[in-house]
């Protein structure tokens, strides 16, 4: 199975990700999830959420993950893309695509891998609300005037 | 021996810092170590029931073994997505 | 609930599609499903899949699927694009996009949308093989020197 | 009455026909009408376990009662994905 995993601060390009699929003559179900940043949480109204992750130790969970994706299913690949960083309302904060030969085992798969995701890969999220935002500095981006 | 513990999320505000080094006993566990750390940190105690506990990139119990040099990490329940 | 159905001779153009997405603030997932032509048909191997539509009754039976979705679950969208005539292996012929407040409810109508499709949408295939791609004339696009 | 039939997929390769034009008499139903075309085209009725049946678009069963003027259409289980 092969297996592709990035976390960024840079927005998720979709078009750019979809152009670079491959897939083999065998497959027959091609799924795409966006979790995107909704502007409710909770109780409130958000503008965004800051994402933050322990990336070396969210990469191994993953790896895991997929380990455990290609023990019970014959999927041929995964790729997830993680944004970390402030990622606002209607902006994808993760982009999971998956390719197998039968639709069945490609949602199973899918699904799987964000129930797994939420229980162990160590992400975490602040929301931002309008009052909080000018409060943003340790969301910047190392070296970067983001 | 040598122990470095990372805090993550809010586990920072609640500690007020990032990392500490800890010099432990030979023998320590990771429970003991936590223990302690609550002791110092008495926010991190009130989170005892939602704290998650990380030895360099795996998951571990209150019972793991440290070793000198270990990375110690504890965090709040993971939100990913 | 929006809803958009197009059946077309043309190729699926998954980055025109997905430029074309407008979601509200209070959608958290999108999911995209392919439907690919694998290479694969039963005990044959098949070079493409002709497919045919009752285009009339077809847009109605998605109508009805639509009208089911809508009741069952909350999401913001539907968009189906399903491609007729000569869909070589490795090309999608189904591309469906789902989105809504929560996963749960965008994979649940997702695959509803798939399993009643095949129950009730006039559509067929006709597997193309080497041997018999000489006979295709059939299913030239009308008008078109497809 | 007069009733179109439109043959669809394989089912045109069964009967030769794209669609015939019927003429049935008053309260026909929709059951009498298949088994009079499965006389007429004896391959169809090897189908008849996997024949479906709309009129107009929408499924209908065999006891639908025939309008004059009704679009009916066969044709075998459907293969959409």
């Amino acid at each position: 199975m092969k297996r592709w995993l990035r976390i960024q601060w840079d927005p998720i390009d979709e078009a750019a990700l979809a152009h670079e699929r491959t897939i083999s003559r065998g497959i027959g179900a091609v799924i795409y999830f966006l979790g995107v940043v909704r502007e409710r949480e909770g109780e409130a109204n958000i503008s965004a959420i800051d994402y933050e992750a322990f990336e070396k130790m969210a990469a191994r969970q993953f790896e895991k993950i997929f380990e455990a994706v290609e023990r019970r299913w014959p999927i041929e690949s995964v790729r997830v893309v993680h944004r970390i960083g402030c990622v606002h309302v209607n902006e994808p904060s993760l982009w999971i695509e998956v390719t197998a030969p039968h639709r069945g085992e490609a949602f199973a798969a899918c699904q799987f891998i964000i129930d797994e995701m939420k229980k162990v890969v160590p992400i975490w999220k602040r929301p931002i609300t309008e009052t909080s935002s000018a409060n943003l500095d340790r969301t910047a981006r190392p070296g970067t005037n983001h | 021996m040598k122990v470095l513990v990372t805090f993550h999320s809010y586990f920072r505000d609640l500690t007020g810092a990032t990392q500490v080094l800890e010099d432990v006993p030979s023998g320590t566990t990771l429970g003991e170590l936590v223990h302690s750390l609550q002791k110092r940190f008495p926010k991190l105690k009130s989170m005892e029931r939602s704290t998650l506990m990380a030895v360099d990139v795996e998951y571990q119990t209150r019972d793991y073994q440290l070793h000198d040099g270990d990375e110690v990490s504890l965090f709040p329940p993971v939100q990913g997505g």
